[in-house]
Protein backbone atom coordinates (compact mmCIF):
# COMPACT_ATOMS: atom_id res chain seq x y z
CA UNK A 1 0.00 0.00 0.00
CA UNK A 2 1.35 3.34 -0.96
CA UNK A 3 1.93 6.05 1.59
CA UNK A 4 -0.45 8.46 -0.15
CA UNK A 5 -3.43 6.15 0.26
CA UNK A 6 -2.40 5.58 3.87
CA UNK A 7 -2.38 9.29 4.58
CA UNK A 8 -5.65 9.84 2.74
CA UNK A 9 -7.39 7.09 4.68
CA UNK A 10 -5.98 8.50 7.91
CA UNK A 11 -7.39 11.93 7.07
CA UNK A 12 -10.78 10.46 6.16
CA UNK A 13 -11.01 8.39 9.32
CA UNK A 14 -9.89 11.33 11.45
CA UNK A 15 -12.55 13.52 9.87
CA UNK A 16 -15.12 10.79 10.46
CA UNK A 17 -14.13 10.62 14.12
CA UNK A 18 -14.43 14.40 14.41
CA UNK A 19 -17.92 14.33 12.88
CA UNK A 20 -18.91 11.53 15.27
CA UNK A 21 -17.81 13.63 18.23
CA UNK A 22 -19.64 16.69 16.84
CA UNK A 23 -22.80 14.63 16.34
CA UNK A 24 -22.64 13.15 19.83
CA UNK A 25 -21.99 16.61 21.25
CA UNK A 26 -25.03 17.83 19.36
CA UNK A 27 -27.16 15.01 20.76
CA UNK A 28 -26.10 16.18 24.20
CA UNK A 29 -26.43 19.89 23.55
CA UNK A 30 -29.53 20.30 21.41
CA UNK A 31 -32.79 21.20 23.16
CA UNK A 32 -35.79 19.02 22.49
CA UNK A 33 -36.13 15.59 20.97
CA UNK A 34 -36.48 16.38 17.26
CA UNK A 35 -33.50 18.71 17.21
CA UNK A 36 -31.39 15.97 18.79
CA UNK A 37 -32.37 13.64 15.97
CA UNK A 38 -30.77 16.01 13.47
CA UNK A 39 -27.49 15.80 15.39
CA UNK A 40 -27.71 11.99 15.50
CA UNK A 41 -28.16 11.85 11.75
CA UNK A 42 -24.77 13.57 11.34
CA UNK A 43 -23.23 10.55 13.10
CA UNK A 44 -25.17 8.06 11.02
CA UNK A 45 -24.37 9.61 7.66
CA UNK A 46 -21.15 11.58 7.49
CA UNK A 47 -19.31 10.18 10.54
CA UNK A 48 -19.94 6.54 9.74
CA UNK A 49 -19.43 6.97 5.98
CA UNK A 50 -16.06 8.70 6.32
CA UNK A 51 -14.76 6.05 8.73
CA UNK A 52 -15.98 3.25 6.47
CA UNK A 53 -14.44 4.82 3.38
CA UNK A 54 -11.17 5.18 5.28
CA UNK A 55 -11.26 1.51 6.24
CA UNK A 56 -12.03 0.55 2.62
CA UNK A 57 -8.93 2.44 1.53
CA UNK A 58 -6.95 0.57 4.18
CA UNK A 59 -8.08 -2.86 3.06
CA UNK A 60 -7.72 -2.21 -0.67
CA UNK A 61 -9.43 -4.46 -3.20
CA UNK A 62 -10.29 -7.39 -0.94
CA UNK A 63 -13.32 -9.17 0.40
CA UNK A 64 -13.18 -7.00 3.50
CA UNK A 65 -13.92 -3.89 1.49
CA UNK A 66 -16.89 -5.67 -0.07
CA UNK A 67 -18.20 -6.33 3.40
CA UNK A 68 -17.57 -2.73 4.38
CA UNK A 69 -19.52 -1.55 1.35
CA UNK A 70 -22.43 -3.78 2.35
CA UNK A 71 -22.19 -2.28 5.83
CA UNK A 72 -22.32 1.18 4.30
CA UNK A 73 -25.38 0.25 2.25
CA UNK A 74 -27.01 -1.14 5.37
CA UNK A 75 -26.45 2.14 7.20
CA UNK A 76 -27.76 4.14 4.27
CA UNK A 77 -30.91 2.13 3.87
CA UNK A 78 -31.73 1.33 7.46
CA UNK A 79 -30.73 4.34 9.51
CA UNK A 80 -33.30 6.69 7.91
CA UNK A 81 -35.94 4.01 8.43
CA UNK A 82 -35.08 3.75 12.11
CA UNK A 83 -34.93 7.55 12.49
CA UNK A 84 -38.24 8.00 10.74
CA UNK A 85 -39.92 5.35 12.87
CA UNK A 86 -38.60 6.96 16.06
CA UNK A 87 -39.73 10.42 14.96
CA UNK A 88 -43.08 9.04 13.91
CA UNK A 89 -43.56 7.29 17.25
CA UNK A 90 -42.65 10.48 19.11
CA UNK A 91 -45.06 12.45 16.91
CA UNK A 92 -47.84 9.96 17.60
CA UNK A 93 -47.16 10.11 21.32
CA UNK A 94 -47.50 13.86 21.21
CA UNK A 95 -43.93 14.95 21.81
CA UNK A 96 -44.08 18.61 20.82
CA UNK A 97 -41.22 20.19 18.90
CA UNK A 98 -39.03 22.58 20.83
CA UNK A 99 -39.46 26.26 19.98
CA UNK A 100 -36.93 29.01 20.64
CA UNK A 101 -39.33 31.14 22.73
CA UNK A 102 -39.85 28.36 25.26
CA UNK A 103 -36.11 27.93 25.66
CA UNK A 104 -35.97 28.91 29.32
CA UNK A 105 -38.59 26.36 30.32
CA UNK A 106 -37.07 23.58 28.27
CA UNK A 107 -33.53 24.07 29.49
CA UNK A 108 -34.65 23.97 33.12
CA UNK A 109 -36.31 20.65 32.42
CA UNK A 110 -33.13 19.11 31.11
CA UNK B 1 -4.01 -9.93 21.12
CA UNK B 2 -0.75 -11.33 22.44
CA UNK B 3 0.96 -11.09 19.07
CA UNK B 4 0.16 -7.41 18.63
CA UNK B 5 2.70 -4.67 19.04
CA UNK B 6 3.14 -2.71 22.23
CA UNK B 7 1.01 0.29 21.16
CA UNK B 8 -1.82 -1.98 20.05
CA UNK B 9 -1.94 -3.66 23.44
CA UNK B 10 -2.04 -0.28 25.16
CA UNK B 11 -4.85 0.87 22.84
CA UNK B 12 -6.86 -2.27 23.51
CA UNK B 13 -6.43 -2.10 27.26
CA UNK B 14 -7.31 1.60 27.35
CA UNK B 15 -10.42 0.99 25.27
CA UNK B 16 -11.48 -1.88 27.51
CA UNK B 17 -11.05 0.25 30.63
CA UNK B 18 -13.08 3.14 29.17
CA UNK B 19 -15.82 0.80 27.99
CA UNK B 20 -16.01 -0.93 31.37
CA UNK B 21 -16.30 2.47 33.08
CA UNK B 22 -19.15 3.40 30.75
CA UNK B 23 -20.79 0.05 31.52
CA UNK B 24 -20.56 0.84 35.22
CA UNK B 25 -22.18 4.23 34.62
CA UNK B 26 -24.95 2.58 32.60
CA UNK B 27 -25.53 0.01 35.35
CA UNK B 28 -25.82 2.71 38.03
CA UNK B 29 -28.21 4.61 35.77
CA UNK B 30 -30.31 1.46 35.40
CA UNK B 31 -30.43 0.94 39.16
CA UNK B 32 -31.55 4.55 39.77
CA UNK B 33 -34.11 4.59 37.00
CA UNK B 34 -37.74 3.97 37.97
CA UNK B 35 -39.24 4.05 34.48
CA UNK B 36 -38.92 0.51 33.16
CA UNK B 37 -38.80 1.57 29.50
CA UNK B 38 -35.75 3.63 30.32
CA UNK B 39 -34.24 0.63 32.12
CA UNK B 40 -34.72 -1.60 29.08
CA UNK B 41 -33.18 0.96 26.72
CA UNK B 42 -30.22 1.45 29.07
CA UNK B 43 -29.74 -2.30 29.28
CA UNK B 44 -29.65 -2.41 25.50
CA UNK B 45 -26.88 0.18 25.58
CA UNK B 46 -25.14 -1.86 28.27
CA UNK B 47 -25.25 -4.94 26.05
CA UNK B 48 -23.77 -3.08 23.10
CA UNK B 49 -20.92 -1.81 25.30
CA UNK B 50 -20.42 -5.33 26.66
CA UNK B 51 -20.28 -6.78 23.15
CA UNK B 52 -17.69 -4.19 22.19
CA UNK B 53 -15.57 -5.15 25.22
CA UNK B 54 -15.77 -8.77 24.02
CA UNK B 55 -14.55 -7.70 20.59
CA UNK B 56 -11.67 -5.81 22.15
CA UNK B 57 -10.76 -8.96 24.10
CA UNK B 58 -10.82 -10.90 20.79
CA UNK B 59 -13.83 -13.05 21.65
CA UNK B 60 -15.86 -12.26 18.53
CA UNK B 61 -18.22 -15.21 18.87
CA UNK B 62 -19.15 -14.25 22.44
CA UNK B 63 -19.57 -10.67 21.23
CA UNK B 64 -21.99 -11.78 18.55
CA UNK B 65 -24.03 -13.78 21.07
CA UNK B 66 -24.08 -10.86 23.49
CA UNK B 67 -25.23 -8.46 20.79
CA UNK B 68 -27.89 -10.84 19.49
CA UNK B 69 -29.26 -11.92 22.86
CA UNK B 70 -28.59 -8.88 25.01
CA UNK B 71 -29.26 -6.03 22.64
CA UNK B 72 -31.55 -7.71 20.14
CA UNK B 73 -33.90 -10.32 21.51
CA UNK B 74 -34.06 -9.34 25.16
CA UNK B 75 -34.91 -5.73 24.34
CA UNK B 76 -37.86 -6.94 22.29
CA UNK B 77 -38.92 -9.53 24.88
CA UNK B 78 -38.64 -7.10 27.78
CA UNK B 79 -40.70 -4.52 25.93
CA UNK B 80 -43.31 -7.19 25.34
CA UNK B 81 -43.27 -8.10 29.03
CA UNK B 82 -43.56 -4.48 30.18
CA UNK B 83 -46.39 -4.00 27.71
CA UNK B 84 -48.30 -6.71 29.58
CA UNK B 85 -47.55 -5.35 33.05
CA UNK B 86 -46.83 -1.71 33.77
CA UNK B 87 -44.32 0.90 32.86
CA UNK B 88 -43.19 2.11 36.25
CA UNK B 89 -41.40 0.34 39.04
CA UNK B 90 -43.04 0.84 42.43
CA UNK B 91 -41.01 2.23 45.29
CA UNK B 92 -39.30 -0.55 47.29
CA UNK B 93 -40.86 -1.15 50.71
CA UNK B 94 -37.62 -1.62 52.63
CA UNK B 95 -34.05 -0.47 52.14
CA UNK B 96 -32.06 -2.73 49.82
CA UNK B 97 -29.16 -3.32 52.23
CA UNK B 98 -29.47 -7.10 52.44
CA UNK B 99 -29.53 -7.67 48.65
CA UNK B 100 -26.61 -5.27 48.31
CA UNK B 101 -24.66 -7.27 50.91
CA UNK B 102 -25.40 -10.55 49.11
CA UNK B 103 -24.36 -9.12 45.76
CA UNK B 104 -21.19 -7.58 47.17
CA UNK B 105 -20.22 -10.85 48.89
CA UNK B 106 -20.82 -12.88 45.72
CA UNK B 107 -18.84 -10.39 43.67
CA UNK B 108 -15.96 -10.48 46.13
CA UNK B 109 -15.92 -14.28 45.98
CA UNK B 110 -15.86 -14.22 42.18
CA UNK B 111 -13.01 -11.70 42.14
CA UNK B 112 -11.15 -13.88 44.66
CA UNK B 113 -11.74 -16.84 42.37
CA UNK B 114 -10.18 -15.07 39.38
CA UNK B 115 -6.94 -14.70 41.35
CA UNK B 116 -6.37 -18.43 40.99
CA UNK B 117 -6.83 -18.41 37.23
CA UNK B 118 -3.91 -18.32 34.79
CA UNK B 119 -3.04 -14.90 33.40
CA UNK B 120 -5.22 -13.48 30.60
CA UNK B 121 -4.35 -14.96 27.19
CA UNK B 122 -1.56 -17.11 28.67
CA UNK B 123 -0.74 -19.70 25.99
CA UNK B 124 0.50 -22.17 28.62
CA UNK B 125 -2.81 -22.31 30.47
CA UNK B 126 -4.25 -25.83 30.94
CA UNK B 127 -7.27 -25.12 28.73
CA UNK B 128 -4.98 -24.43 25.77
CA UNK B 129 -3.03 -27.65 26.31
CA UNK B 130 -5.87 -30.18 26.31
CA UNK B 131 -7.71 -30.76 23.00
CA UNK B 132 -7.56 -27.28 21.53
CA UNK B 133 -4.23 -27.76 19.68
CA UNK B 134 -5.56 -30.91 18.04
CA UNK B 135 -8.72 -29.15 16.85
CA UNK B 136 -6.72 -26.21 15.59
CA UNK B 137 -4.08 -28.21 13.72
CA UNK B 138 -6.00 -31.26 12.53
CA UNK B 139 -9.53 -29.88 12.29
CA UNK B 140 -9.38 -28.20 8.89
CA UNK B 141 -7.48 -31.13 7.39
CA UNK B 142 -9.64 -33.91 8.79
CA UNK B 143 -13.07 -32.37 8.34
CA UNK B 144 -12.54 -30.15 5.31
CA UNK B 145 -14.40 -27.30 7.01
CA UNK B 146 -12.43 -24.06 7.01
CA UNK B 147 -13.98 -22.58 10.16
CA UNK B 148 -12.73 -24.24 13.34
CA UNK B 149 -15.83 -23.44 15.37
CA UNK B 150 -18.03 -24.94 12.67
CA UNK B 151 -15.74 -27.96 12.44
CA UNK B 152 -16.00 -28.60 16.18
CA UNK B 153 -19.76 -27.99 16.38
CA UNK B 154 -20.88 -29.74 13.24
CA UNK B 155 -18.28 -32.45 12.86
CA UNK B 156 -16.50 -33.40 16.09
CA UNK B 157 -19.60 -32.84 18.20
CA UNK B 158 -22.16 -33.40 15.49
CA UNK B 159 -24.55 -35.57 17.52
CA UNK B 160 -24.31 -33.21 20.47
CA UNK B 161 -25.25 -30.27 18.25
CA UNK B 162 -28.08 -32.26 16.68
CA UNK B 163 -29.52 -32.91 20.15
CA UNK B 164 -29.16 -29.24 21.10
CA UNK B 165 -30.89 -28.10 17.94
CA UNK B 166 -33.65 -30.60 18.62
CA UNK B 167 -34.16 -29.23 22.14
CA UNK B 168 -34.26 -25.62 20.92
CA UNK B 169 -36.65 -26.52 18.11
CA UNK B 170 -38.96 -28.34 20.53
CA UNK B 171 -38.89 -25.39 22.91
CA UNK B 172 -39.78 -23.03 20.06
CA UNK B 173 -42.67 -25.24 18.94
CA UNK B 174 -43.88 -25.41 22.55
CA UNK B 175 -43.84 -21.64 22.95
CA UNK B 176 -45.71 -21.16 19.68
CA UNK B 177 -48.27 -23.81 20.66
CA UNK B 178 -48.82 -22.17 24.04
CA UNK B 179 -48.86 -18.53 23.03
CA UNK B 180 -49.71 -18.40 19.36
CA UNK B 181 -53.36 -17.65 18.92
CA UNK B 182 -54.81 -17.90 15.47
CA UNK B 183 -56.14 -14.53 14.47
CA UNK B 184 -58.27 -13.75 11.47
CA UNK B 185 -55.68 -12.74 8.98
CA UNK B 186 -55.85 -9.16 7.79
CA UNK B 187 -54.92 -8.48 4.19
CA UNK B 188 -51.27 -7.47 4.15
CA UNK B 189 -51.42 -4.39 1.96
CA UNK B 190 -54.13 -2.88 4.15
CA UNK B 191 -51.84 -3.14 7.18
CA UNK B 192 -49.05 -1.66 5.08
CA UNK B 193 -51.29 1.22 4.14
CA UNK B 194 -51.95 1.83 7.80
CA UNK B 195 -48.25 1.75 8.56
CA UNK B 196 -47.54 4.60 6.23
CA UNK B 197 -49.95 7.06 7.76
CA UNK C 1 -41.95 -11.40 -14.60
CA UNK C 2 -42.60 -13.25 -11.38
CA UNK C 3 -39.97 -15.88 -12.17
CA UNK C 4 -37.50 -13.22 -13.21
CA UNK C 5 -37.97 -11.49 -9.88
CA UNK C 6 -37.34 -14.71 -7.92
CA UNK C 7 -34.19 -15.44 -9.89
CA UNK C 8 -32.86 -11.98 -9.21
CA UNK C 9 -33.50 -12.46 -5.48
CA UNK C 10 -31.53 -15.74 -5.61
CA UNK C 11 -28.67 -14.03 -7.40
CA UNK C 12 -28.48 -11.17 -4.92
CA UNK C 13 -28.59 -13.58 -1.98
CA UNK C 14 -25.85 -15.70 -3.53
CA UNK C 15 -23.61 -12.70 -4.16
CA UNK C 16 -24.19 -11.62 -0.57
CA UNK C 17 -23.29 -15.12 0.61
CA UNK C 18 -20.10 -15.13 -1.48
CA UNK C 19 -18.97 -11.78 -0.10
CA UNK C 20 -19.61 -12.89 3.46
CA UNK C 21 -18.09 -16.36 3.22
CA UNK C 22 -14.96 -15.75 1.18
CA UNK C 23 -14.36 -19.45 0.43
CA UNK C 24 -14.31 -20.50 -3.17
CA UNK C 25 -13.95 -24.28 -3.02
CA UNK C 26 -16.49 -26.03 -5.27
CA UNK C 27 -18.24 -27.81 -2.41
CA UNK C 28 -18.79 -24.68 -0.32
CA UNK C 29 -19.91 -22.56 -3.29
CA UNK C 30 -22.47 -25.25 -4.19
CA UNK C 31 -23.70 -25.29 -0.61
CA UNK C 32 -24.10 -21.52 -0.72
CA UNK C 33 -26.04 -21.61 -3.98
CA UNK C 34 -28.31 -24.39 -2.71
CA UNK C 35 -28.99 -22.51 0.51
CA UNK C 36 -29.90 -19.30 -1.29
CA UNK C 37 -32.29 -21.19 -3.56
CA UNK C 38 -33.82 -22.91 -0.53
CA UNK C 39 -34.25 -19.59 1.29
CA UNK C 40 -36.17 -18.15 -1.65
CA UNK C 41 -38.29 -21.30 -1.95
CA UNK C 42 -39.21 -21.24 1.73
CA UNK C 43 -39.86 -17.52 1.57
CA UNK C 44 -42.28 -18.17 -1.28
CA UNK C 45 -44.07 -20.85 0.71
CA UNK C 46 -44.37 -18.49 3.68
CA UNK C 47 -45.41 -15.72 1.24
CA UNK C 48 -43.05 -13.23 2.86
CA UNK C 49 -41.38 -12.37 -0.45
CA UNK C 50 -42.79 -9.49 -2.41
CA UNK C 51 -41.83 -6.59 -4.60
CA UNK C 52 -41.29 -4.33 -1.65
CA UNK C 53 -38.41 -6.35 -0.21
CA UNK C 54 -36.48 -6.44 -3.46
CA UNK C 55 -37.56 -3.56 -5.66
CA UNK C 56 -36.29 -3.88 -9.19
CA UNK C 57 -38.07 -0.76 -10.38
CA UNK C 58 -35.09 1.50 -9.85
CA UNK C 59 -32.49 0.37 -12.25
CA UNK C 60 -31.31 3.19 -14.42
CA UNK C 61 -32.40 6.29 -12.54
CA UNK C 62 -30.72 5.42 -9.28
CA UNK C 63 -27.23 5.75 -10.64
CA UNK C 64 -27.68 9.43 -11.39
CA UNK C 65 -29.64 10.11 -8.20
CA UNK C 66 -27.23 8.61 -5.65
CA UNK C 67 -24.17 10.74 -6.33
CA UNK C 68 -26.33 13.88 -6.15
CA UNK C 69 -27.81 12.66 -2.85
CA UNK C 70 -24.35 11.94 -1.40
CA UNK C 71 -23.16 15.45 -2.27
CA UNK C 72 -26.33 16.89 -0.76
CA UNK C 73 -25.80 14.87 2.44
CA UNK C 74 -22.23 16.06 2.79
CA UNK C 75 -23.28 19.69 2.30
CA UNK C 76 -26.10 19.61 4.81
CA UNK C 77 -24.08 17.57 7.34
CA UNK C 78 -21.44 20.29 7.20
CA UNK C 79 -24.12 22.95 7.80
CA UNK C 80 -25.60 21.04 10.74
CA UNK C 81 -22.13 20.46 12.25
CA UNK C 82 -21.43 24.19 12.08
CA UNK C 83 -24.74 24.84 13.83
CA UNK C 84 -23.92 22.35 16.57
CA UNK C 85 -20.55 23.83 17.46
CA UNK C 86 -21.80 27.41 17.10
CA UNK C 87 -21.62 29.01 20.58
CA UNK C 88 -25.12 30.53 20.42
CA UNK C 89 -26.80 27.53 18.77
CA UNK C 90 -28.70 29.55 16.12
CA UNK C 91 -31.40 27.03 15.28
CA UNK C 92 -34.93 27.83 14.17
CA UNK C 93 -36.75 24.46 14.22
CA UNK C 94 -39.89 24.30 12.11
CA UNK C 95 -42.50 21.74 11.15
CA UNK C 96 -43.55 22.00 7.54
CA UNK C 97 -45.57 20.03 5.07
CA UNK C 98 -43.92 19.11 1.80
CA UNK C 99 -45.82 18.00 -1.29
CA UNK C 100 -44.55 14.89 -3.00
CA UNK C 101 -45.22 14.10 -6.61
CA UNK C 102 -44.23 10.41 -6.60
CA UNK C 103 -46.91 7.88 -7.38
CA UNK C 104 -45.39 4.50 -6.50
CA UNK C 105 -44.74 3.34 -2.94
CA UNK C 106 -41.04 2.82 -3.65
CA UNK C 107 -40.73 6.35 -4.98
CA UNK C 108 -42.42 7.82 -1.94
CA UNK C 109 -40.25 5.78 0.41
CA UNK C 110 -37.16 6.90 -1.48
CA UNK C 111 -38.16 10.53 -1.17
CA UNK C 112 -39.01 10.27 2.55
CA UNK C 113 -35.82 8.34 3.26
CA UNK C 114 -33.74 10.89 1.35
CA UNK C 115 -35.27 13.66 3.46
CA UNK C 116 -34.41 11.80 6.65
CA UNK C 117 -30.96 10.87 5.43
CA UNK C 118 -30.05 14.50 4.81
CA UNK C 119 -29.06 15.92 8.19
CA UNK C 120 -31.19 18.91 9.14
CA UNK C 121 -34.49 17.52 7.88
CA UNK C 122 -36.48 14.55 9.16
CA UNK C 123 -39.68 13.13 7.71
CA UNK C 124 -41.96 12.70 10.70
CA UNK C 125 -45.15 11.40 9.12
CA UNK C 126 -46.68 10.77 5.71
CA UNK C 127 -50.19 12.10 5.27
CA UNK C 128 -51.73 11.46 1.90
CA UNK C 129 -49.43 13.01 -0.67
CA UNK C 130 -47.71 15.26 1.85
CA UNK C 131 -44.78 14.61 4.15
CA UNK C 132 -44.66 16.23 7.57
CA UNK C 133 -41.04 17.36 7.86
CA UNK C 134 -39.20 18.68 10.89
CA UNK C 135 -36.35 20.96 9.83
CA UNK C 136 -33.59 22.23 12.06
CA UNK C 137 -33.51 25.66 10.45
CA UNK C 138 -35.95 27.82 8.52
CA UNK C 139 -33.50 27.89 5.63
CA UNK C 140 -33.40 24.10 5.45
CA UNK C 141 -37.19 23.94 5.27
CA UNK C 142 -37.29 26.52 2.49
CA UNK C 143 -34.59 24.61 0.63
CA UNK C 144 -36.71 21.49 0.73
CA UNK C 145 -39.84 23.38 -0.29
CA UNK C 146 -37.96 24.45 -3.43
CA UNK C 147 -38.57 20.88 -4.53
CA UNK C 148 -35.36 19.93 -6.28
CA UNK C 149 -35.08 16.61 -4.43
CA UNK C 150 -38.73 15.87 -5.20
CA UNK C 151 -38.12 16.49 -8.90
CA UNK C 152 -35.06 14.28 -8.98
CA UNK C 153 -36.74 11.35 -7.22
CA UNK C 154 -39.71 11.64 -9.57
CA UNK C 155 -37.39 11.77 -12.54
CA UNK C 156 -35.64 8.55 -11.62
CA UNK C 157 -39.00 6.97 -10.85
CA UNK C 158 -40.23 7.89 -14.32
CA UNK C 159 -37.17 6.53 -16.07
CA UNK C 160 -37.45 3.04 -14.54
CA UNK D 1 -1.20 3.67 15.72
CA UNK D 2 -3.31 5.68 13.31
CA UNK D 3 -6.40 3.90 14.53
CA UNK D 4 -5.86 5.23 18.05
CA UNK D 5 -7.19 8.68 17.10
CA UNK D 6 -10.39 7.29 15.64
CA UNK D 7 -10.93 4.89 18.54
CA UNK D 8 -10.39 7.79 20.95
CA UNK D 9 -12.92 9.94 19.09
CA UNK D 10 -15.47 7.13 19.11
CA UNK D 11 -14.95 6.56 22.84
CA UNK D 12 -15.47 10.27 23.55
CA UNK D 13 -18.69 10.27 21.55
CA UNK D 14 -19.81 7.09 23.38
CA UNK D 15 -19.37 8.97 26.67
CA UNK D 16 -21.42 11.94 25.40
CA UNK D 17 -24.18 9.67 24.12
CA UNK D 18 -24.30 7.74 27.38
CA UNK D 19 -24.77 11.00 29.27
CA UNK D 20 -27.71 11.81 27.01
CA UNK D 21 -29.14 8.32 27.58
CA UNK D 22 -28.83 8.78 31.35
CA UNK D 23 -30.32 12.29 31.31
CA UNK D 24 -33.32 11.41 29.19
CA UNK D 25 -35.66 13.21 29.65
CA UNK D 26 -38.10 11.25 27.46
CA UNK D 27 -37.94 7.61 26.49
CA UNK D 28 -37.44 8.67 22.89
CA UNK D 29 -34.25 10.51 23.78
CA UNK D 30 -32.93 7.33 25.37
CA UNK D 31 -33.94 5.29 22.34
CA UNK D 32 -32.18 7.79 20.08
CA UNK D 33 -29.03 7.61 22.19
CA UNK D 34 -29.27 3.82 22.20
CA UNK D 35 -29.49 3.75 18.42
CA UNK D 36 -26.44 5.98 18.12
CA UNK D 37 -24.54 3.84 20.65
CA UNK D 38 -25.29 0.86 18.44
CA UNK D 39 -23.81 2.67 15.44
CA UNK D 40 -20.73 3.53 17.50
CA UNK D 41 -20.35 -0.10 18.60
CA UNK D 42 -20.58 -1.17 14.97
CA UNK D 43 -17.84 1.26 13.91
CA UNK D 44 -15.63 0.31 16.87
CA UNK D 45 -16.00 -3.35 15.96
CA UNK D 46 -15.06 -2.71 12.35
CA UNK D 47 -11.99 -0.71 13.41
CA UNK D 48 -10.86 -3.26 15.97
CA UNK D 49 -10.91 -6.00 13.38
CA UNK D 50 -8.38 -3.87 11.49
CA UNK D 51 -6.33 -3.16 14.62
CA UNK D 52 -5.93 -6.86 15.34
CA UNK D 53 -5.20 -7.53 11.69
CA UNK D 54 -8.20 -9.64 10.71
CA UNK D 55 -10.32 -7.48 8.42
CA UNK D 56 -12.33 -10.54 7.32
CA UNK D 57 -14.40 -10.40 10.48
CA UNK D 58 -16.13 -7.17 9.51
CA UNK D 59 -19.33 -9.10 8.84
CA UNK D 60 -19.95 -9.15 12.59
CA UNK D 61 -20.54 -5.42 12.27
CA UNK D 62 -23.37 -6.23 9.87
CA UNK D 63 -25.00 -8.33 12.59
CA UNK D 64 -24.69 -5.37 14.97
CA UNK D 65 -26.29 -3.06 12.45
CA UNK D 66 -29.21 -5.39 11.87
CA UNK D 67 -29.77 -5.86 15.59
CA UNK D 68 -29.68 -2.13 16.09
CA UNK D 69 -32.46 -1.72 13.55
CA UNK D 70 -34.49 -4.53 15.11
CA UNK D 71 -34.22 -2.90 18.53
CA UNK D 72 -35.21 0.55 17.31
CA UNK D 73 -38.15 -0.73 15.27
CA UNK D 74 -39.31 -2.76 18.28
CA UNK D 75 -39.24 0.37 20.44
CA UNK D 76 -41.23 2.24 17.82
CA UNK D 77 -43.80 -0.53 17.48
CA UNK D 78 -44.48 -0.74 21.17
CA UNK D 79 -44.74 2.98 21.57
CA UNK D 80 -47.06 3.36 18.64
CA UNK D 81 -49.42 0.48 18.91
CA UNK D 82 -49.23 -0.46 22.58
CA UNK D 83 -51.25 1.11 25.31
CA UNK D 84 -48.23 1.93 27.36
CA UNK D 85 -49.57 4.21 30.06
CA UNK D 86 -47.95 7.45 28.91
CA UNK D 87 -44.23 6.76 28.69
CA UNK D 88 -43.88 10.14 27.05
CA UNK D 89 -42.88 13.54 28.36
CA UNK D 90 -45.29 14.03 31.24
CA UNK D 91 -44.41 10.78 32.93
CA UNK D 92 -40.70 11.46 32.91
CA UNK D 93 -40.52 15.02 34.10
CA UNK D 94 -39.87 14.28 37.74
CA UNK D 95 -37.23 11.64 37.06
CA UNK D 96 -33.47 12.25 37.06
Amino acid sequence: MSAAIDILSMILMGAGGVFCVIGAFGVLRMPGFYTRMHAASVIDTLGASLIIVGLVLQSGFTLASGKLLILWLLIFFCSPTASHSLANAAHRRGVTPWQPDQGAKSSSKN
Amino acid sequence: MATGSRSEIILEELTAVVLLTLMGAAAIGMARQRNLYGVVLLSGIYSFLMATVMVVLDAVDVAMTEAAVGAGISTVLLFGAIHLTGGTESKPIHRPWLPLLVVAATGAMLVYGTLGLPAFSDPGAPIHQHVAPRYLTEGPVKTGVPNVVTAVLASYRGFDTLGETFVVFTAGIGVIALLGRRRPRRPIDKAGEENKE
Amino acid sequence: MHRFHSISVVISLFVFWLVLSGYFTPFLVTVGLVSSVLVVLFAHRMSVIDREGHPLEFRAGVWSYWPWLVVEIVKSAWTVSKLIVHPRLPITPTMTRVKMSQTSAVGQVTYANSITLTPGTISVAIEGDEILVHALTQAGAEDLAGGEMDRRVSACEARA
Amino acid sequence: MMYAVVVGALLVSLCLLLVRALLGPTVFDRALAGNAVGTMAMLLLAIFQFVSGRPEFVDLALVYGLLNIVGTIAVQKFFRYGDLGEPGVADEEHRL
